[in-house]
């Protein structure tokens, strides 16, 4: 019964894809609102990725909202698995002793742990320049700690230092919108100077918000692998 | 053959939608249904992209002087999507923490066992 | 474009299969596959940002978690 | 000038704040929600007059629309804005001696960041940034249901997680196509443009919008979560979740309807399905035997008669409609707020568990029965003005249909007024079993519970105070020409 009504419903969707999708010419030029980022971006925010310059500036406040929502389920995350302290130091011995790496996987991990760290923090600080941003380097980073979880079970990650981290990071970001406000009267507006365009250090405010996001996003995903692992300290 | 090209990523995203509702609305597995959900949203992301894409232009990133601005893609859904996927992930690990304390309390992930999930 | 073609097609038959399988972890290795197949998608259509978004957070750090979901629950669809 | 979007900024930055106030001490972090809500109460209400007089449209990132995301506060976003910073003023005052149970630092942070997400969609006049808003909303909400972390808390949170998804999933496919035909994401933008696309792609992808804010809504066949939801998550939080969430879904449907879609065609199947969730509401709450399930079912019966008022279309309707939103937000609050203090001493859900606390806890017994004599449209409360203003409204149009659904809408009252003297009576005039030692104390959980019965009164006797806003806001869904005209400056 519940099968039938649901092809049923997925008939009349399916319907509604068809009908809509031929309305909407694929690969015809339809630019509208874009073509004056395209045009502008780079004299208006100094960044060459004009991706880069369309999520940390014309729509900057989304990505506030997005890094909101990591926030939230990683806050959410650890509320739900929350475990009081003396339940989890036996859990903790128990899973211990059940698990060990391979000394490949140990010495490996040692080896390429800075290295996926240093690669993550590439992707991040060149978001305005290449592909890549906070997003991606801070998932980058949260897999290098995957790989050290992978490795050593019986260690985990200070969760004090990385809830302070991402506090701080998402009050920089908050913080450089306030400024915004501050000096020229709207929130996140890019009020640094944007210097040379294709350099490093251009564009203003969009290196350090994605530094910011980038260390925000990699701690709260190694904060939600870490608490569904579910042996913080 | 245009035909098919025109239509194949449409095909691709609307196809990864449908199949994501059908395990939504038909599996009983709790995991099975968050990757439905996750299919849904690679659907509407492929879709986005596809809205952005213009046959024959680049990405919209101006590091080879080279480039010229009318010689670009839309960024707007590219940028979109970099912010549907960071929401995806998170709503599905929140969903997965849920689906572990459902577990814990009823020691099944069959919905249709499940008391309060029934519908 | 035949690879690309290609690529969909597989793409949809995984997505298929996923939803077939009993064993959940081979469900989510071959929704994992998807994610890869979406993110390759993405660069044949000029967006190299969100390819590398979707390789890895879609493909990468999902399944991660799917997996050690799984481990904390059950293997088997029952 | 106070900038709006400190309105946003303010409880994004408190609940960032929060772990680092944590480290100094444990006991600051649960007053720290006050303190924002009551900064953003007082912003709110320093814009109330400069906008009453003039819209406000800023910009994020100092370009002009299109072509940045702004936020436009007109008389409804201000409106709503005000209310929620109010009631969740009140309800973050009641959570300081209710809530008990670890990590209460998360709680608070995610109250405050449900918060945000609410201020954010009613303030918004982006259509991509009302999506991110809505998530935020309806993330924060999905772990705040699971947040006892028993049984039914995390079956409910699972159910509403599902079906919540589906909905923002259908959101975001609406919005792809929109900007697919459009090219464009500011709200105002679309709707100057909205004629020159083919009618029935619009039709498509206004259901899909409407699907998805109608789950967050709670409309007749999309609500299978809501009674679960809000009758396992803690009070404080059905309080917020029926206060003010629900509304956040119904403003989206009428921000889509009248001013993006401008589709006329819709109301009257708008008003029915309205009356339908009303009838279906009141008639399941009147089997419950869980008062929070009880109120969870009221609270959709509730919700269909705004979604009545909003498809009347007149401007008295849709004003009838946005008083009946401040009436029912202000009552529920108070009746979940006020049911929670009572099971909390009483440890027990049941409704005859119930039965002769008026003797004991006179303060919260009567509160509540003001809360139920509001909701069901005695006078001199305010729930009576709205309900009578709702049949009013639909007497006036004068057309056959909607005098048969004033019938219907009658008929759900009186059902409503039978269930809600049942438990009045029971708390008044039934014996007591063994309810010797609860006591009613005095602090913060019997604060908000004394303003909230006071606002009602004073909104009843003396509706002027709040009349003057809402004919603004009634006139801004109304008129979707100046909404256009605020955005992208007269043209």
């Amino acid at each position: 019964m519940r099968k039938i009504i649901s092809i049923i419903v997925l008939v009349i969707i399916a319907a509604g894809f068809v009908f809509t999708f031929s309305q909407i010419p694929f690969g015809k030029d339809k630019i509208n609102v874009a073509g004056y980022y395209i045009e502008r971006g780079i004299k208006q925010t100094g960044a060459v990725n004009i991706v880069t310059s369309v999520v940390l500036n014309y729509r900057g406040f989304d990505t506030l909202g997005e890094v909101t929502v990591l926030f939230i389920a990683a806050l959410g995350l650890g509320a739900v698995l929350f475990i009081e302290r003396k339940l989890k130091e036996e859990i903790k011995d128990k899973e211990d002793k059940k698990r060990k790496a391979s000394l490949i996987l140990r010495t490996g991990s040692r080896i390429l742990f800075p290295l996926i760290l240093l690669f993550g923090a590439y992707i991040f600080i060149h978001g305005h320049l290449t592909p890549g941003g906070g997003f991606q380097g801070g998932a980058i980073i949260a897999s290098g700690f995957l790989l050290m979880y992978l490795a050593f079970p019986r260690k985990s990650i200070n969760k004090r230092t990385s809830n302070i981290i991402e506090s701080v990071s998402g009050l920089v970001f908050v913080g450089i919108g306030l400024l915004g406000l501050v000096f020229s009267g709207y929130f996140l507006t890019n009020f640094l100077p944007k210097g040379v365009p294709n350099t490093l250090f251009s564009s203003g405010i969009i290196p350090i918000i994605y530094i910011a996001i980038g260390l925000k996003v990699g701690f709260e995903l190694t904060g939600i692998i870490d608490d569904l692992l579910g042996r913080s300290r | 053959m245009s035909v098919i090209y025109n239509s194949m990523y449409y095909i691709a995203s609307g196809g990864l939608i449908l199949i994501g509702l059908y395990i939504v609305l038909v599996k009983t597995n709790l995991i099975k249904i968050v990757i439905g959900l996750n299919f849904i949203d690679t659907g509407i992301n492929i879709l986005l992209i596809c809205i952005g894409y213009i046959r024959g232009k680049t990405a919209p990133i101006f590091s080879d002087p080279g480039i010229k601005s009318t010689s670009v893609v839309d960024p707007v859904p590219q940028a979109l999507v970099l912010t549907a996927i960071v929401i995806g992930v998170a709503v599905l690990a929140l969903a997965l923490s849920i689906v572990i304390k459902v577990y814990e309390h009823n020691k099944t992930l069959n919905v249709t066992k499940i008391k309060g999930l029934k519908w | 474009m035949i690879f690309q073609l290609l690529l969909i097609f597989i793409m949809i038959i995984l997505a298929i299969a996923a939803s077939m399988f009993k064993d959940l972890v081979n469900a989510v290795v071959v929704s994992a596959a998807v994610s890869l197949i979406a993110s390759i998608l993405f660069y044949f259509l000029q967006a190299p940002d969100v390819a590398m978004a979707e390789a890895a957070i879609g493909a990468g750090l999902t399944t991660a978690i799917f997996i050690i979901a799984i481990r904390k629950t059950e293997r088997y669809e029952k | 000038m106070v900038n709006p979007s400190l309105l946003i900024g303010i409880p994004l930055a408190f609940s960032f704040v929060v772990p680092l106030f944590g480290l100094i001490s444990k006991k600051i972090e649960k007053y720290i929600p006050i303190v924002a809500l009551l900064i953003n109460t007082a912003i709110s209400f320093i814009l109330i007059p400069q906008v009453l007089k003039k819209s406000i449209v800023v910009s994020i990132g100092g370009w002009s629309p299109p072509f940045c995301i702004n936020l436009v506060v007109g008389p409804l976003g201000i409106f709503l804005a005000t209310l929620i910073s109010g009631v969740s003023l009140l309800i973050s005052i009641y959570a300081v001696a209710y809530i008990k149970k670890e990590p209460t630092e998360k709680y608070h942070m995610l109250f405050l960041l449900l918060v945000t997400g609410a201020i954010g969609i009613v303030l918004t006049g982006d259509i991509f940034n009302l999506f991110v808003f809505f998530e935020i909303l309806c993330v924060s909400s999905y772990a705040l249901v699971a947040y006892n972390k028993d049984k039914e808390g995390a079956e409910a949170a699972m159910k509403y997680l599902i079906q919540g998804s589906i909905g923002s999933g259908f959101i975001l496919i609406g919005i792809a196509l929109l900007y697919g035909i459009f090219g464009t994401l500011n709200m105002a933008d679309i709707a100057n443009k909205i004629t020159l696309a083919n009618p029935t792609f619009l039709f498509i992808s206004m259901a899909f919008l409407l699907t998805g804010f109608g789950v967050e809504a709670a409309v007749f066949p999309l609500n299978a979560w809501l009674p679960d939801a809000h009758s396992s998550a803690p009070s404080s939080i059905s309080a917020i979740l029926s206060g003010i969430a629900i509304k956040t879904g119904v403003y989206g449907i009428a921000r889509m309807i009248y001013t993006i879609f401008n589709a006329e065609g819709v109301l009257t199947f708008v008003a029915f399905l309205g009356l339908i969730t009303l009838l279906i509401g009141e008639m399941s709450a009147f089997k419950q035997d869980d008062i929070k399930r009880l109120l969870a079912y009221s609270s959709i019966g509730q919700i269909g008669l705004v979604i009545f008022a909003l498809g009347i279309a007149t401007s008295l309707g849709v004003f009838a409609g946005l008083f009946q939103i401040v009436s029912h937000a202000l009552a529920k609050a108070l009746l979940f707020l006020a049911a929670g203090y009572m099971i909390y001493k009483v440890g027990s859900k049941s409704i005859t568990s119930l039965n002769g606390l008026g003797k004991k806890m006179p303060l919260t017994s009567f509160a509540f029965t003001i809360g139920a004599f509001s909701l069901i449209g005695l006078p001199p409360f305010a729930g009576f003005i709205s309900k009578f203003l709702i049949v009013y409204a639909a007497i006036q149009v004068k057309k056959p249909i909607f005098l048969a659904f004033i019938a219907i809408a009658l008929i759900a009252t009186v059902i409503e007024a039978s269930y809600f003297f049942k438990i009045v009576q029971n708390l008044f005039f039934k014996e007591s079993k063994n309810l010797k030692n609860i006591t009613e104390t005095s602090g913060y959980i019997v604060i908000p519970i004394i303003i909230l019965t006071i606002s009602i009164i004073v909104i009843g006797i003396h509706p002027q105070l709040i009349t003057g806003l809402l004919k603004g806001a009634a006139s801004e869904l109304l008129g979707r020409g100046g909404y256009i005209a605020w955005v992208l400056g007269g043209s």
